[in-house]
């Protein structure tokens, strides 16, 4: 371990907190809970210097967005702007608790709903809730909005449909939700094959879960056919919004006829990932779906706004508040300080960096599907395999030079998969960096293919053992 | 602002290398059909100077917590939040950083999130702590659903002394896989043991508490459990608030199989209850390992022995298992487990205990004053942690817009449950001259 | 809360280690006579959140401008402060950092001041910058002498459109070599350049200018210049505004030998008036950057010829010259430096040029409006940059203090100095609106 | 160059700022300073992200106490606490201009004269000004105070005495101040010799300038006979404050008969030192010479708090406004938290940090002095500069080992001198990792010389040309 474990730190009754003293006479603890009180905590004893060193000798050892290039497709890994972070820590905006009187939070309640206006406007579609807490939670949500409204309908339909190229968590979230799962193949263009479509369509089938752009960075071009089939056999149809920040201003969801979506603020609005999370996934509907949303919705009558609990169809809540606040209040800012048109030129630019890079590496990859792309894209490295050097070396390779690797082996559609998407905010300078990096490492390959082969070599620890950690779990300490 | 980087002169280079002219061409592919037939009706971009002033606008329109007292809880905690969590989660390889999928440039976040679930092991008592869960509710539902996979069972005992947003979130989940509840009916804010027993069977998959419960309360924990245990199979999941397990015994000595719980009040603020940050354990047993959801983090080697963190057990996971995947979580809350890392190492066992034994002491001040006033009844007296539930001969709606106009929030309406009464909640942070002057305003009133 | 990390048990064995009983006899050098008699009368240590709330406390007894319209200057500016400043800055490498003493782990700081020094060197034309000075001030005080050094005269021509509190601390350090200070007196807030004419002979050290001057107006530069230059070894020492340097021209354009001045504008906001930041550059030339004080910092390489940051030219400095030393100064304001650097980075060419543009223009459309009032007079009308004087009928004070009831501070009370009107300051960040609000106030007042 | 220079990011147009559009019309600039316009500007065009990747990368290649151990003597690099950023950021204490009147700043002041009192206090001195902006200001404003107390006196004092173990700041202030300067040697136990004292008092000594404990951390045992000489001779002593946090609590210079002195907030008082300032060097002084300091001072009277300008006999003023205020906000959250009693501590406790480093250490290294030392002591390389590695070479193996190195080459009556100042916020567990450390490199240097003399070798440049850039500046792009 380059910086060892904070509780490596501790020696007994070293201190790094201060509360103010107790004011009040002590009541009879020992007492009235004897049976309940505690012995054996472990926590660290360490002081306020020794946290600081600590944690940020730890933060050197990460990557951010702020450290340079973060090319993980499907993840639109954007840089984010510090003056959301200040609007974030507004403490007339966050210090309030979620069950103060509407009355007193007018200010923060116009504030989201300016927020659910927005996303409405963006996606075409016309109710939001700003509830789900991640992307994830958003697709899970909208399935049980999906079993709902059968439910209700009386239609027994189990079934929910998922392209091979789908994202992980479309498969997973419908599971969650009781569905059966019913995967069909893309087509040798990358897109839905509408023959294998047809086929799995039936009067069983709930929905179509569907990301346009899709995982390889292609646009459905038979889009409305699509929804169309689905609609036909009765289903509904379902827009996973991990893409969005390639169709901004220039196609909607609700215009190709989908009935309900996730939004990722965290990836098309934004918010920063904080290594893992927070996220937000709203969900958007078409309006014979807007009962079913979860409770409370927010509302605005003539007085004010308001969380509207009487919703007797919905699906119940699936958050313990109203979702991801904090993350909420950086999308805003972002929105506020882009604009409708800033919107659009994000996601033309998003296209031209993913283009730019594309152009520029095909030559030395392989590009498995030849389709126009828009934000991202997905190279093969077959050729590289057949010279010795796998994906994955690709990838470890990559962060000896200092950047992070895409996306690898996914699309499971695609072999050795690396899945590319540079966002709006990278210029020139990073691209062209990057690509002369990916191209020096395909002529290691050539040359030296065992560099690339046992890369990192020059990070904190070399390539570490995942084997090993799998079958001997040692997850604390 | 745009927070485009390329110039109008290098978008040009880009567009000749690409081979096209505009950028429009990018999305001929897009049928003109689907295509946004107009520019998006939304304002243009501001200046980061209107977007502050616009912000000050709005929460010149709230009134925050730093404008009044408040005595809310009920599942949002009002603990310090010590400044030196936001100097370090602000570092941007943290918070800019993405799931640490790499795991060479992200031994970071990685090993935060190992000391993370070493911590919440330590507060347990388990031997098992994943990543983290969106928060509490979605914690304690997923851990409802993990416990019918394990069990195989459809039925959950579910008490009325259970947060009743849980309660909801619980059952919104488990309508995904057709869960059976059965709800519970607690007496002056207590469940009676004798019930449990009656409800148990060979169909219930968990009986769920929560410690404190709702109400404050500690639960006859001991009881509860041993009718659990003799029920073979049925697994004990509880519901936990991690500031009580500074000075309570932990859930393992109650024999749970799952804890789950929010742990916002471990340095992450109130932010109108999100995000919060969800903590999930369970008892070291690979079984119940296989049906844990969420990210877990263990320590491994790398090609030269050295010691390292990676993301592990992630074929229990949504991008290699799909739909057979334990959940289907995947963006999680890392960034507030890092600051309930940050909380935990900086308050450590001396602290979290303290801050335990001030919320309980100032609670029991408050709540034993409020129970001498004439017309005012504390029920829950003895056994609570730092929430009771106050009843009045006068309605409580109304005392709550009372008080309010003396700048204090007397606590939680129980009306909205449908009951009476207020919860009120004490932590460390409210003051005696506070508390004093609630007393006062409610005499007088 | 004592920041002080060893526990008792740590503590005994390093007495025990230095071979004492305990820590008092580490103290028993000190003479008894002049020992302290008594425990410190300071009270005892608060926590954080006490301090939390002892600094609200103490704001709460403040009005600051976030509560009025403040058309306030006078040598403080409120010009914005993008938000990543203080996101950068509060990187701890950054700032709690000392002096770059080892070169090798502070190319950080090194490499930060090469670039401030640069754009220094930029925005006032020279061909030499200092790391920074102590404030506005104290540079201009550093320079005069330092100018008296290099001509090895004494007489210092100072018009009174200098900020007077420069004028003072120029005098104050002035006083401490024996300096002979020639004061001129404007007419309408500007110098007559024949008065310098006048005054000029071989024992002038330096003649002092500000670019704009404390009223705002641009004295006639190109005239004054002329003169200082037909008479040799006199050095010309410019004091200008660093926003007014993104849209005029360079004070190297006016054959400045020495610029200096206060860059608080650029991103360090207003804090009470400090830190500030003082630059200081001077001409390419050997012997002036002899005289040069302050720290200094150089590109180099190292042994594997890698580019990489030093301090310079250190032996001009006290620690190495103690008394032949060219100033004392050692600590300086390198992280106001680094606000600097990063400000005029974020804005680049167009945006320093923008925000000087906009001040430009709001503070003529105001003086213009106010100009047209009855009763109300504008002094220096065509010639200002973002400040001018207002004069009135009225009394400055009483108006200033009518005005403040509305919210709103009218700008500096030439009172103050011995003279009438009101020097009021617009910056870009000033609105239309609470302009029109001013204007409509005197207009009723 | 490990990051490239901020202007290489540059790309015509680029921008990184966003300003609101002007709502005004435009009043006719080229016309009325049409011969002032500028053309030749060339700042960087960067965009944000630029910006923040460029800052964030400088700084990972900078060590700061929160870092590791700072053991710079004299410097006082201790921890400083988040806290007192926090209050530093208050906007209600820190968006206020210089010349708002008073009564709108009452909490500010009083803030301020909390800070006055409390180091009265601490210092046994009558009256403080908060006007200097570093320690060497505070010198340079002492002795322009003597020089004026002499001037009123029409004393014709000409001479200030100086020890040769003496901060470099000291003489060059009292040149500053016009005074010469007479250095006394110190006599073999490293304190002032009486004898040199003696003969160099006269009646046109104007001062003694001393720090107490010295520049070796060595209390001088006769101060107050010191004191009492120059007295005796018409003279003022100041005392120089750097090493104020060897003795609050145990001593006050007031009581050992200083006149005068100042205080170094960002050592003692815990403000960062940022990487070379912004600090802040309050001046103390005896009631006597109360009138000669800066204007305006900062009085109460029974109404309110004020700035008193009626000091006829003030020297004037040294900053353009009252000091470093941002810098006090963080000295009086301070000694707000740690308190007196705390303060004794941080005393006690540095002293004992210094004191074990010493005890373990001495045998290794030669110490020149055997007196007993306070805060800081002092070695000498001079045994290691016979093995051949000098005590430069030392410093900079230091940093091979993530460690920060002392003071060294002063106090100059130390040949290859080593001045170490742990501080008090370091602990047993770094100091031994420090003295393991040293130790190392002592056994290198008998070892493999080499190795030391040619250190750096893991830093992100190896030793750089110090040569080289004073003969040839290079001073800006």
């Amino acid at each position: 371990m380059e910086e060892k474990l904070i509780k490596d730190y501790s020696s007994p009754g070293r201190k790094g907190y201060s509360l103010p003293p107790l004011e009040v006479e002590k009541s009879n603890l020992a007492e009235n809970l004897a049976d309940y009180l505690r012995e054996d905590l472990e926590l660290p004893e360490v002081s306020e210097v020794d946290v600081v060193r600590h944690y940020t000798a730890l933060s050197e050892m990460n990557y951010g967005v702020d450290s340079g290039i973060y090319p993980l497709g499907s993840c639109t890994m954007k840089y984010n702007p510090k003056r959301n972070e200040r609007v974030a820590r507004t403490s007339g905006l966050t210090n309030i608790h979620p069950y103060q009187p509407v009355e007193q939070l007018q200010g923060s309640l116009e504030l989201l709903y300016q927020l659910k206006l927005d996303l409405a406007e963006i996606s075409a579609m016309d109710e939001i809730t700003l509830q789900p807490a991640s992307g994830a939670h958003g697709e899970f949500t909208s399935l049980l909005i999906v079993k709902k409204y059968f439910a209700d309908r009386e239609e027994e339909r189990t079934k929910v449909i998922v392209p091979d190229s789908a994202h992980g968590t479309n498969p997973a979230s419908a599971a969650m939700a009781g569905f059966d799962v019913v995967e069909i193949a893309s087509n040798e263009r990358g897109m839905v094959d509408l023959d294998a479509l047809a086929e799995a369509l039936d009067e069983k089938t709930a929905a179509l879960m569907l990301t346009n752009p899709n995982t390889l960075g292609i646009f459905e071009e038979d889009i409305l056919k699509i929804t169309e089939m689905v609609h036909e056999v009765g289903g509904l149809v379902y827009y996973d919004g991990a893409n969005m920040n390639a169709i901004m201003g220039y196609a909607k969801p609700g215009l190709m006829d989908f009935d309900l979506m996730h939004f990722n603020l965290h990836k098309t609005f934004s918010t920063p990932h904080g290594g893992g999370g927070p996220g937000s996934g709203p969900v958007g509907v078409k309006d014979f779906l807007a009962p079913y949303l979860p409770k409370p919705l927010l509302k605005k009558d003539e007085e004010k706004y308001y969380w509207d609990y009487q919703r007797p169809k919905s699906i119940g809540k699936v958050h313990s508040f109203y979702g991801n606040y904090g993350v909420m209040l950086r999308a805003w800012s972002y929105i506020k300080t882009v604009g409708g048109s800033g919107l659009k030129e994000t996601t033309e630019n998003a296209v031209l960096n993913a283009n730019y890079l594309k152009a520029k590496l095909k030559n030395d990859f392989e590009l498995p599907y030849a389709e126009d792309s828009l934000h991202e894209f997905v190279l093969s490295g077959s050729r590289q395999k057949e010279e010795g050097a796998s994906t994955l070396n690709i990838a470890k390779r990559l962060l000896d030079y200092d950047q992070y690797a895409p996306t690898i082996y996914f699309p499971l559609v695609v072999k050795e998969a690396m899945m590319i998407e540079p966002t709006e905010t990278e210029n020139i300078g990073t691209l062209d960096h990057f690509v002369e990096t990916m191209l020096t490492i395909s002529r290691e390959i050539k040359e030296n293919p065992e560099i690339v082969k046992n890369a990192p070599h020059s990070t904190i620890v070399r390539k570490l053992n995942e084997t090993e950690a799998a079958r001997n779990p040692d997850l604390h300490w | 602002m745009d927070y485009i980087s390329n110039t109008a002169a290098e978008k040009n280079k880009m567009l000749k290398e690409i081979g096209i002219k505009e950028v429009k061409d990018l999305f001929q592919m897009i049928p003109e059909a689907v295509a946004a037939d107009d520019e998006l009706k939304i304002k243009a971009g501001i200046s980061e100077m209107e977007l502050m002033r616009k912000a000050q606008a709005q929460a010149a329109k709230n009134k925050s917590l730093d404008q009044q007292i408040s005595f809310l809880g009920a599942g949002a905690y009002d603990h310090y939040v010590p400044g030196i969590i936001d100097a370090l989660i602000s570092r941007s390889e943290f918070y800019t950083a993405y799931t640490p999928y790499q795991a060479e440039l992200s031994q970071g976040t990685l090993e935060a999130i190992y000391e993370y679930q070493s911590m919440i092991c330590d507060l347990t008592g388990m031997g098992i702590a994943n990543a983290s869960m969106l928060d509490g509710g979605s914690a304690a539902a997923e851990a409802v659903t993990m416990a019918a996979r394990i069990t195989r069972k459809a039925r959950v005992i579910l008490p009325d002394t259970i947060n009743p947003a849980y309660r909801e979130v619980i059952k919104t989940y488990g309508s995904g896989v057709d869960l059976d509840f059965i709800d519970l009916e607690s007496e002056n804010q207590i469940i009676n043991p004798a019930l449990i027993e009656e409800k148990i069977d060979n169909q219930t998959a968990v009986v769920v508490l929560q410690y404190p419960n709702f109400y404050g309360s500690i639960e006859k924990m001991e009881s509860i459990s041993k009718i659990v245990k003799n029920n073979k199979k049925t697994l004990l999941l509880i519901i936990a608030n991690p500031i009580l397990l500074g000075l309570l015994k932990a859930p393992a000595d109650f024999g749970a199989d799952i804890v789950v719980g929010e742990a916002q009040s471990l340095g992450s603020g109130l932010n109108y209850g999100g995000p919060n940050l969800g903590f999930m354990a369970c008892r070291d047993d690979r079984k119940m390992l296989r049906q844990l959801p969420g990210r877990i983090v263990g320590k491994t080697t790398d090609v030269e022995g050295k010691e390292g963190f990676v993301l592990t057990l992630q074929t229990r996971e949504q991008h290699i298992r799909r739909e057979k995947a334990t959940s289907n979580i995947c963006t999680n809350e890392a960034l507030n487990a890092l600051m309930a890392t940050i909380y935990l190492s900086t308050m450590g066992k001396e602290g979290l205990k303290e801050v335990g034994e001030q919320s309980y002491h100032k609670a029991h001040y408050l709540a034993a004053k409020l129970d001498q006033l004439a017309g005012y009844q504390v029920l829950n007296k003895e056994n609570f942690f730092n929430e009771f539930v106050l009843k009045s001969e006068k309605d409580s709606t109304e005392l709550i817009n009372e008080l309010m106009k003396a700048d204090i929030i007397a606590g939680y309406d129980l009306k909205e449950l449908g009951s009476e009464g207020i919860l009120v909640c004490v932590t460390e942070k409210r003051t005696k001259t506070e508390m004093d002057k609630l007393v006062e305003k409610l005499e007088v009133l």
